[in-house]
C-alpha cells in the first residue's frame, strides 16, 4: 500500500494536466491556476473550484525572452512558458497572491497574453510582522470572495467556508503527521517521496489527496526502507521542485529529513484556527504562516523557524538552494548559513537553473557529504 | 572561388609525461595502490608503494573516460614490471572518477586534492586551492588533510585550466609559457574587465589588435583570472599554510599574482602538483586496503 | 556599376564585388590581428578572381566588427562603414527579396532583423553571453573532441533530446563533459547541443517577433544541424540563402551600389 | 565617410543653478556624518520612504537615502567593485540589487563615500532605520543591513511600511481601507520613532514637512515638462543631477526651494532658446536608472544629434503627476490647503505618494507604457532607449512588456542590458556598437568625432 501510495502521489504530478482535464469533466466545475502558496484556497474550495499550483516543467523557457527579461527566475519564466506553451489551456482562471515580483511578472504576462476568462491579483501584505496586517488582509479578502462569487455565480457561505477551511486544515494535519516520521533514524520516507506528497497536493483535489495520505498513515509506522543513508539532510530555500536533482542526491547514499520550502514544510506548518469571522481566520493564518522571506522583516522569523526544524529532525547537514536571481532567499543565505552553523548544522549553498548541470552539482554535493562524515575511518 | 584554408596550431595542447621513482621497489612493498584522477581537461594516475609515490603518468582526458582510465594507469606502471591487475587497491577521484573500470571506490577531487596536499606539503597546510581544467576550489583542511569546509566556483569557467587554454592558443603561446610571458611587462595593466571565457578572449582579442604587445594582454588576462579566483578564497577564508595544486598551480603568471593580491606565499611544491588528486585517492586506497584487510 | 563589400568580422573576413547587381567574386579568409592586412589580402584574391583592379570599382562600402579598419586606407580605401545590422539587411534583400525575418549567426554573435524591402524596422543581438553563437558550437566540438564541421551532420543522426542549458559557453561544455562521464552518445550530445543553441537563438528571434520568409545567414548557417531545430523552435521554415556567409559583404556592396539608400 | 548633413546650431549655455545644486548634495551627505558632533539624529532609509514623518522628531534630524548612496558608489567604479567583493566575499549572491551591494559593501569595507570621490573611514551606522517595502529588496536591504551592524556589535532599530497594496486611477478616489493600512502603520510608526529616540514628536514640523515633500514633487514635474519645447533646454544626463535632490531630500524646505528657483532658470532658457545639445536633431527618452559608471554614452550620442530628452524614471521617480480627463499628462497640483493636523498629514501624505508615476508598473505594465507613450507624444520623442537593468529589479520588472506596448504604438524601441551599480554587467563597446546600429537604422549619421 504504502509503496502505492508514492507512486499515486508521483503519477499525480506526472498526469497533472490530464488529471485537471477529467476533474473538470467529471464535476463540471471551474479550475484556476495559482502561483503563489499565499493563494487561500481555502475560498476556492469553498466555492467548488479546484485551484492548482503552477510549478516548474524544467523545459528551458526559450518562448518568454518576449514578456519576462531573463534576469528574473528561472520559476517565473518557466511558469510562464508552460502558459504560452498551451500547457494549462484548460484553465478557467488564474490567480496570484503577492509575493515576489518575479511571480507578479508571470501573473501579468498570462493576463495580458494567454486567453483566460479570469484574471485576479491578491494584494496580500507584506507587513505581515506589523498589528495592521490582518484586518487589512481580512478586507483583500472580502473582495477576494466578492470577485470568487461573480466569477463562479454561486454566493459563499460560511458553511462552504467552514468546508474550505476543514479540507485544507485535514490536508495540512496529515502532511505534518507523515512529516513526523521523517525524525526516525532511518527516517520512514525519502526526502523525494516527501516532495511528491507535498507537490501533488497543490495539484489535485486535496478531498481525494487526504483520502490517501489516510491510508498511508496507516501503515507508514511500519515500513522498513531498505537503504542504507547514514547522513540525514535538510534541504532550504526557494520554490523547488526539482525531482531529479532530490533523487540523485539520494542515491548518493543521504536522505532528506526536512525541508523548508513552499514546496515543501512550509506549505502546509500552519493551519487555519476557527474564528467567528472566517474570513478573519483565513487572513490570520497566512499572516502568520511559515512567511516567504519577500514579508519576513524586519526580524528573520523564517531562519529561526529552519534553525528549530534543523533540530528537531536532527540534520548533520543542509543544502541551502538558489534559484538564481530569487533575491528573497539570495539576500537571506549568510544570516541562514550563520545561524545554522550557530547550532553545528553545516550548509553549502548551491545555485539552481531550470535544469540543474548534475555533472558539475553531484561534485559539490559528494564533497558536502564527504565532509560531514569525514571520511573518519580513512585518517 | 578562393577560400583561405585553415591551420590549427594546437599552442593549448600541454606535453603528457610519465615518471618512477627509482630508487623505490614495489616488490620489497606490502601494500601497492593506485590513484586514477580523470579530471575534465588532464587524467592522472599515481602508483604508491606502502604509501609513498612510485610512479605516475599525466596524459589529456579522451572522450571515453575507462579508456582514458586504463591508458593513463597503464602508462604510469610502463616498464615497472607491474600491471593493473597486481594493484591492490584504486580509488578514482575527479570527474571521470566514477568511470574508473578497474578501481573499488571512488572519493571526490575535494577530498582527495586535500589528502594529497597534505602528502605533497605536509601537515601544515591549511588553505588547497586547486585550479582544475573547469573547476576552482578553495578548500579549508586540517593537519591530516581532511576536508572542513569548501567551495567550487560557479557556472562559469573564467579562471580555470581551460580558459587558459583558449587564451594560449589566441596569443599563440605554449599553454607552459603563457604565465612566465604575462609576467614580462614592467606595469601591470587592467585586468579584462569580462570573465566570460568566450568573451575575456574577444576583449583579449581586441586589444591585442589595439597594438598592445601579447606580453600586456596576457599581464592583463591573467590579472583578470587572479581576481576571480581570490573572489573565491575570499569566500571560504583563507589560512596559512596556503598551497595551489593542479595544473594552474604551475603558471607563475596566476600564482605570483594571486600571492600578491591575498599578501600570502603559497608553499613551493616537492613534486608536480598536478598529481595531489590521484596522490590522494591513491593514499585513501591505500587506507581502504588496510581497512579491508582488517590491518586498521 | 562595380562596387565592393568587404566584411571584416570576429573570424573571417569576407568579400563580395558586384558588377551591376550580378556578383562576379567572392573570397574569404581567416583574420589575423592586423584586421588592414587580412582584410587587404582577402580583397587581392577577390579582385585577382574577377579579374579586375581597384580603380575598377567605384566604391567600397565595409562592414563587421573591423570595419573602420579599413575606412579610407590603402589599398582598400572604403568610402564608407555601414553596421553588420544595416548590411545583413540589404543583403538579404539581394539574396531573398521575400524576407521579412533575417536570422545571422555569426562567431561571437547571433542577430535577429525584422526587415521591410531591405530596411530594418527592428533588431535584436545577443548580449553579454555568447552562448548561441559560432565560438559555442566550436568549443562544444573541442570538448566532444569531434571536428566542428562533423559536428552538424553527428547531431542529425540522434533521436533523442536532453535538455541542456547553454546560459554560458563553459558552462554548457561542463555539461558536455559530464554528458560524455555518463556515456551519452557523441550524436545525442552534439543534438542536445545545436538543440539549446537553437533555443538561445529562437529566444532572442522571438523578442522582434517571427513573420516569413524567415532567412538564416551567417557562418552558423552552414550548419546543417542548426536549421532542424531551429525551424521547430520557430515553427517555421528557415531559407538558406546560397553563400549564407557572405550576405553581410554582399549587403555592403549593394549599399556601395545605391550610395542614396 | 559620406557627404556629412548639416544641421542648425542652438546656442547652449550650462545651467546657472549648478553650484547650488553640487553644494545641497555634498552638504547633505557631511550633515550626515556629522550629525552627532551637533548633536543630531540620524537616521537610513529608501529615497521613497516616507522622509516627512522623522522629520517631526526636529529640525536637527539627518539621514541617508539607500538608493542615492548606492548610485555615487557605482560611480566611482574602483570602490564600487571593492564593494562587489566584499558583499560575494560575505556569501552574497552578485545577482542582487547592484544599490543594496554597493550599500552593504561600504559597511563591510567600513568605508564612507563622499559625493566628490572622498573615501572616509569608517561606515557611520544610523540611530534608527526607516524604510519602506516597495520591491522585494527594500525592506530586507536594511534588515542585512541591521545584521551587518549588529555584527559590529551595533543595535539598529528598524521600522519598514508596507505600501503593497496596489496602484489607485487617476479618476476615481483611493479605496480607504488601502490608504487607511499604510496610515495607520505610519501613526505606529511615529509612536515607534518617540520610543527609539525618546523624543517628543513635533505634529507641526510633520505639516510643514508633507507640504514641502508635495511641493517639490510637484515642482519638479512642472521643470520636466519644460523640457517638452525644442530645442530641449536640459538633457538627461544634466537631469540625473538635479531629480536626485528630491531622492535624498524631498521633504525639506531647500528642496522645494531649489527646484522653484531651478524652473525659473529653465523657463528663462526657453525664452531664450537655449538648447541643453546644440545640435539636437533626435529626441529620445530613456528608462530606469542608467549604468552609472558610463554616464559618457550620453555623449556619444549627442555625436549623432541624439539628445535624451529624460524618461519616465527622472520625470516620476520624484515628480508627481496626473492624468487630465482629456489625456493630457500634467504636473500633479498640491492640495488647495496645507495639512494641520496629524492624521490630515498622514492622510494627505500616503494619498499623494500612492500615486507615483514610477509605483503604477509595479502592478500594472499598461500604465507605464501608457505614460510612456504620453512622453512621446508630449516631449516630441522620436525613439525610446529601454535600459535592461540587471541591478534593480524593481524599475526593471515588466520592462519586456512595455517594449512590446511601446512598439504597437509605432514608436521605435531600442533596448540594452546593463547595470545601474555593477559595471561588470554593462558591455561599453558592445552597446555602444549596438547603438549605432540602431542610429544607422534611424537614418542617422555622425556628425562631429
Amino acid at each position: 500500500m504504502i509503496d502505492e501510495a508514492f507512486t499515486q502521489f508521483r503519477e499525480w504530478i506526472d498526469n497533472r494536466h490530464e488529471y485537471a482535464k477529467a476533474w473538470k469533466e467529471k464535476t463540471g466545475n471551474k479550475v484556476a491556476g495559482y502561483f503563489c502558496t499565499y493563494v487561500p484556497e481555502e475560498i476556492l474550495y469553498a466555492a467548488d473550484t479546484l485551484p492548482v499550483r503552477v510549478l516548474g516543467s524544467h523545459d528551458p523557457p526559450t518562448v518568454t525572452e518576449p514578456y519576462i527579461f531573463a534576469m528574473y527566475c528561472h520559476f517565473c519564466r518557466d511558469c510562464l512558458a508552460q502558459g504560452l506553451r498551451g500547457k494549462f489551456n484548460y484553465l478557467d482562471g488564474i490567480i496570484e497572491g503577492q509575493s515576489c515580483i518575479h511571480l507578479r511578472q508571470a501573473f501579468n504576462a498570462w493576463r495580458l497574453h494567454i486567453p483566460i476568462d479570469y484574471a485576479y491579483y491578491i494584494y496580500v501584505p507584506h507587513g505581515i510582522q506589523t498589528r495592521r496586517a490582518i484586518p487589512y488582509f481580512r478586507e483583500e479578502l472580502a473582495q477576494f470572495k466578492q470577485s470568487i462569487e461573480k466569477w463562479t455565480s454561486k454566493s459563499i457561505t460560511n458553511q462552504d467556508l467552514d468546508r474550505g477551511i476543514q479540507v485544507l486544515n485535514r490536508n495540512r494535519e496529515l502532511m505534518r503527521k507523515v512529516t513526523e516520521y521523517r525524525k526516525a533514524d532511518p527516517p520512514k520516507l525519502t526526502g523525494l517521496e516527501a516532495m511528491e506528497m507535498t507537490l501533488s497536493s497543490q495539484m489535485v483535489d486535496k478531498n481525494e489527496h487526504n483520502r490517501l495520505l489516510e491510508q498511508l498513515l496507516q501503515e507508514l509506522p511500519n515500513r522498513k526502507l531498505d537503504r542504507q543513508s547514514n547522513i540525514r539532510l535538510m534541504i532550504i530555500g526557494s520554490e523547488d521542485d526539482d525531482r531529479v536533482f532530490m533523487k540523485n542526491v539520494e542515491n548518493l547514499g543521504a536522505t532528506f529529513v526536512v525541508d523548508e520550502h513552499c514546496t515543501g514544510t512550509r506549505y502546509y506548518w500552519d493551519n487555519v484556527e476557527p474564528q467567528e469571522d472566517r474570513l478573519t481566520a483565513i487572513a490570520t493564518r497566512y499572516v502568520n504562516r511559515v512567511p516567504c522571506p519577500s514579508k519576513d522583516w524586519p526580524e528573520l522569523t523564517r531562519i529561526q523557524h529552519a534553525v528549530n526544524l534543523a533540530k528537531e529532525y536532527n540534520v548533520n547537514g543542509a543544502l541551502i538552494i538558489q534559484n538564481k536571481f530569487c533575491d528573497p532567499h539570495g539576500i537571506e543565505i549568510p544570516p541562514l548559513k550563520d545561524a545554522l552553523s550557530k547550532v553545528g548544522v553545516q550548509t553549502y549553498p548551491l545555485e539552481f537553473d531550470v535544469t540543474v548541470p548534475w555533472g558539475q552539482f553531484r561534485t559539490r554535493v559528494e564533497a558536502f557529504l564527504e565532509t560531514l562524515t569525514g571520511l573518519e575511518e580513512l585518517f | 572561388m578562393a577560400q583561405a584554408e585553415i591551420k590549427t596550431q594546437e599552442y593549448w595542447r600541454w606535453p603528457e609525461y610519465r615518471m618512477t621513482v627509482l630508487d623505490r621497489d614495489w616488490q620489497k612493498a606490502n601494500v601497492i595502490t593506485a590513484g586514477v584522477d580523470i579530471g575534465s581537461v588532464g587524467s592522472k594516475a599515481a602508483v604508491l608503494v606502502d604509501g609513498e609515490l612510485y610512479s605516475y603518468a599525466v596524459q589529456r582526458t579522451g572522450g571515453v573516460s575507462e579508456q582514458t582510465a586504463i591508458n593513463v594507469a597503464s602508462w604510469a606502471l610502463e616498464g615497472t614490471g607491474l600491471e593493473i591487475g597486481k594493484l591492490h587497491y584504486v580509488v578514482g577521484t575527479g570527474y571521470g572518477r566514477v568511470n574508473v573500470p578497474f578501481a573499488k571506490r571512488s572519493i571526490t577531487e575535494i577530498a582527495c586534492h586535500a589528502r594529497g596536499a597534505n602528502y605533497i606539503y605536509g601537515p601544515t597546510v591549511r588553505t588547497v586551492l586547486d585550479i582544475g581544467g573547469q573547476d576552482c576550489k578553495a578548500i579549508r583542511c586540517d593537519e591530516k588533510g581532511k576536508v572542513l569546509s569548501f567551495l567550487m566556483n560557479d557556472k562559469c569557467a573564467a579562471g580555470t585550466g581551460r580558459g587558459l587554454e583558449v587564451f594560449a592558443d589566441l596569443i599563440s603561446v605554449p599553454i607552459q609559457e603563457v604565465g612566465k610571458v604575462s609576467l614580462s611587462v614592467d606595469q601591470e595593466p587592467p585586468p579584462v574587465s569580462n570573465t566570460c571565457v568566450i568573451f575575456a578572449k574577444a576583449e583579449s582579442l581586441a586589444l591585442l589588435r589595439q597594438g598592445w604587445s601579447k606580453e600586456k594582454v596576457a599581464a592583463a588576462y591573467h590579472a583578470a583570472m587572479a581576481d576571480r579566483i581570490v573572489d573565491l578564497l575570499t569566500r571560504v577564508g583563507i589560512e596559512k599554510d596556503f598551497v595551489i595544486t593542479g595544473g594552474v598551480a604551475k603558471n607563475m603568471g596566476v600564482v605570483q599574482r594571486l600571492e600578491r593580491i591575498l599578501k600570502i606565499k603559497a608553499l613551493e611544491p616537492k613534486m608536480d602538483p598536478i598529481l595531489a588528486g590521484a596522490l590522494g585517492a591513491g593514499l585513501f586506497a591505500k587506507a581502504l586496503y588496510e581497512k579491508e584487510t582488517g590491518q586498521r | 556599376m562595380i562596387t565592393a563589400g568587404v566584411d571584416v568580422g570576429a573570424k573571417f573576413a569576407k568579400v563580395v564585388i558586384l558588377r551591376d547587381g550580378q556578383v562576379i567574386a567572392r573570397a574569404k579568409a581567416l583574420v589575423g590581428l592586423d584586421l588592414l592586412k587580412s582584410a587587404s589580402d582577402v580583397f587581392e584574391t577577390a579582385l585577382k578572381d574577377a579579374g579586375i583592379s581597384r580603380s575598377d570599382i567605384q566604391r567600397v562600402v565595409a562592414t563587421g566588427m573591423g570595419g573602420n579598419a579599413i575606412l579610407q586606407k590603402p589599398p582598400i580605401n572604403a568610402d564608407q562603414v555601414v553596421s553588420v545590422v544595416v548590411a545583413g539587411a540589404a543583403g538579404v534583400y539581394h539574396a531573398v527579396p521575400t524576407a521579412k525575418t533575417v536570422i545571422d549567426v555569426g562567431a561571437e554573435e547571433g542577430r535577429g532583423i525584422k526587415v521591410e524591402g531591405g530596411k530594418v524596422r527592428d533588431f535584436v543581438i545577443n548580449e553579454r553571453c555568447a552562448a548561441g553563437a559560432g565560438t559555442f558550437i566550436e568549443a562544444m566540438a573541442r570538448a566532444l573532441e569531434v571536428k566542428v564541421e562533423d559536428l552538424g551532420p553527428l547531431s542529425l543522426k540522434s533521436m533523442n533530446t536532453i535538455p541542456m542549458n547553454a546560459q554560458c559557453c563553459v558552462f554548457a561544455e561542463s555539461e558536455v563533459v559530464s554528458l560524455i562521464h555518463s556515456k551519452i552518445s557523441k550524436e545525442d550530445i552534439s543534438r542536445a547541443i545545436h538543440d539549446a543553441i537553437a533555443g538561445r537563438i529562437s529566444s532572442m528571434v522571438l523578442r522582434i517577433g517571427v513573420e516569413k520568409d524567415v532567412v538564416l545567414i551567417g557562418g552558423c548557417a552552414l550548419n546543417p544541424g542548426f536549421i532542424p531545430p531551429l525551424e521547430k523552435e520557430l515553427h517555421t521554415s528557415i531559407i538558406v540563402p546560397e553563400f549564407p556567409e557572405y550576405i553581410g559583404a554582399l549587403g555592403a556592396a549593394v549599399i556601395a551600389a545605391n550610395p542614396l539608400r | 565617410m559620406a557627404s556629412r548633413v548639416e544641421v542648425k546650431e542652438y546656442p547652449t549655455e550650462p545651467l546657472k543653478c549648478w553650484e547650488q545644486a553640487k553644494n545641497l548634495r555634498k552638504n547633505y551627505y557631511e550633515d550626515y556624518l556629522h550629525a552627532h558632533e551637533k548633536g543630531g539624529v540620524r537616521w537610513a532609509g529608501g529615497a521613497w520612504s516616507f522622509s516627512s514623518i522623522p522629520a517631526g522628531l526636529g529640525e536637527d534630524v539627518y539621514c541617508i537615502t539607500g538608493e542615492p548612496y548606492g548610485a555615487t558608489v557605482a560611480f566611482f567604479k574602483d570602490f564600487a567593485s571593492k564593494c562587489h567583493d566584499a558583499t560575494e566575499a560575505a556569501g552574497f549572491p552578485r545577482t542582487l540589487c547592484s544599490y543594496m551591494r554597493n550599500y552593504w559593501g561600504s559597511i563591510l569595507l567600513d568605508k564612507y563615500i563622499l559625493t566628490d570621490g572622498t573615501v572616509v573611514d569608517g561606515y557611520p551606522p544610523p540611530d534608527f532605520i526607516w524604510q519602506d517595502h516597495i520591491c522585494c529588496s527594500h525592506a530586507k536591504w536594511y534588515q542585512l543591513v541591521r545584521w551587518l551592524e549588529k555584527k559590529r556589535g551595533k543595535e539598529v532599530p528598524m521600522y519598514s511600511v508596507d505600501v503593497s497594496v496596489g496602484y489607485p486611477s487617476d479618476f476615481a478616489p483611493e479605496e480607504d481601507y488601502k490608504v487607511n493600512y499604510i496610515v495607520e502603520q505610519l501613526s505606529d510608526g511615529i509612536e515607534w520613532l518617540e520610543k527609539v529616540t525618546g523624543r517628543n514628536y513635533n505634529d507641526s514640523l510633520l505639516c510643514d514637512a508633507v507640504w514641502n515633500e508635495m511641493k517639490a514633487t510637484s515642482v519638479w514635474a512642472e521643470v520636466c515638462a519644460l523640457n517638452q519645447g525644442v530645442p530641449a533646454p536640459l538633457d538627461e544626463k544634466t537631469m540625473y543631477s538635479l531629480y536626485v535632490m528630491g531622492t535624498l531630500m524631498k521633504h525639506r524646505p531647500e528642496c522645494a526651494a531649489f527646484y522653484e528657483t531651478l524652473r525659473d532658470e529653465v523657463k528663462d532658457r526657453i525664452r531664450r532658446g537655449i538648447a541643453a545639445v546644440s545640435n539636437e536633431r533626435f529626441r529620445v527618452i530613456t528608462d530606469t536608472q542608467p549604468p552609472w559608471g558610463f554616464l559618457k554614452i550620453f555623449r556619444e550620442m549627442e555625436k549623432y544629434g541624439v539628445v535624451s530628452v529624460g524618461s519616465l524614471y527622472t520625470y516620476g521617480l520624484i515628480g508627481m503627476w496626473q492624468y487630465q480627463p482629456d489625456g493630457k499628462w500634467i504636473p500633479r497640483p498640491i492640495p488647495p490647503k496645507k495639512p494641520q493636523t496629524r492624521e490630515e498629514a498622514l492622510q494627505t501624505i500616503v494619498r499623494w505618494t500612492m500615486h507615483k508615476p514610477e509605483w503604477a508598473h509595479f502592478y500594472q505594465p499598461e500604465l507605464k507604457t501608457k505614460m510612456m507613450d504620453s512622453i512621446v507624444k508630449q516631449w516630441k520623442v522620436n525613439a525610446v532607449l529601454l535600459h535592461y537593468n540587471r541591478g534593480c529589479e524593481g524599475l526593471s520588472v515588466h520592462i519586456a512588456e512595455n517594449r512590446l506596448g511601446l512598439i504597437d504604438t509605432g514608436i521605435p524601441v531600442f533596448p540594452f542590458e546593463g547595470n545601474m551599480g555593477d559595471e561588470r554587467d554593462f558591455d561599453l563597446s558592445g552597446t555602444m556598437s549596438r547603438l549605432t546600429a540602431f542610429f544607422e537604422s534611424m537614418g542617422l549619421r555622425k556628425l562631429k568625432e
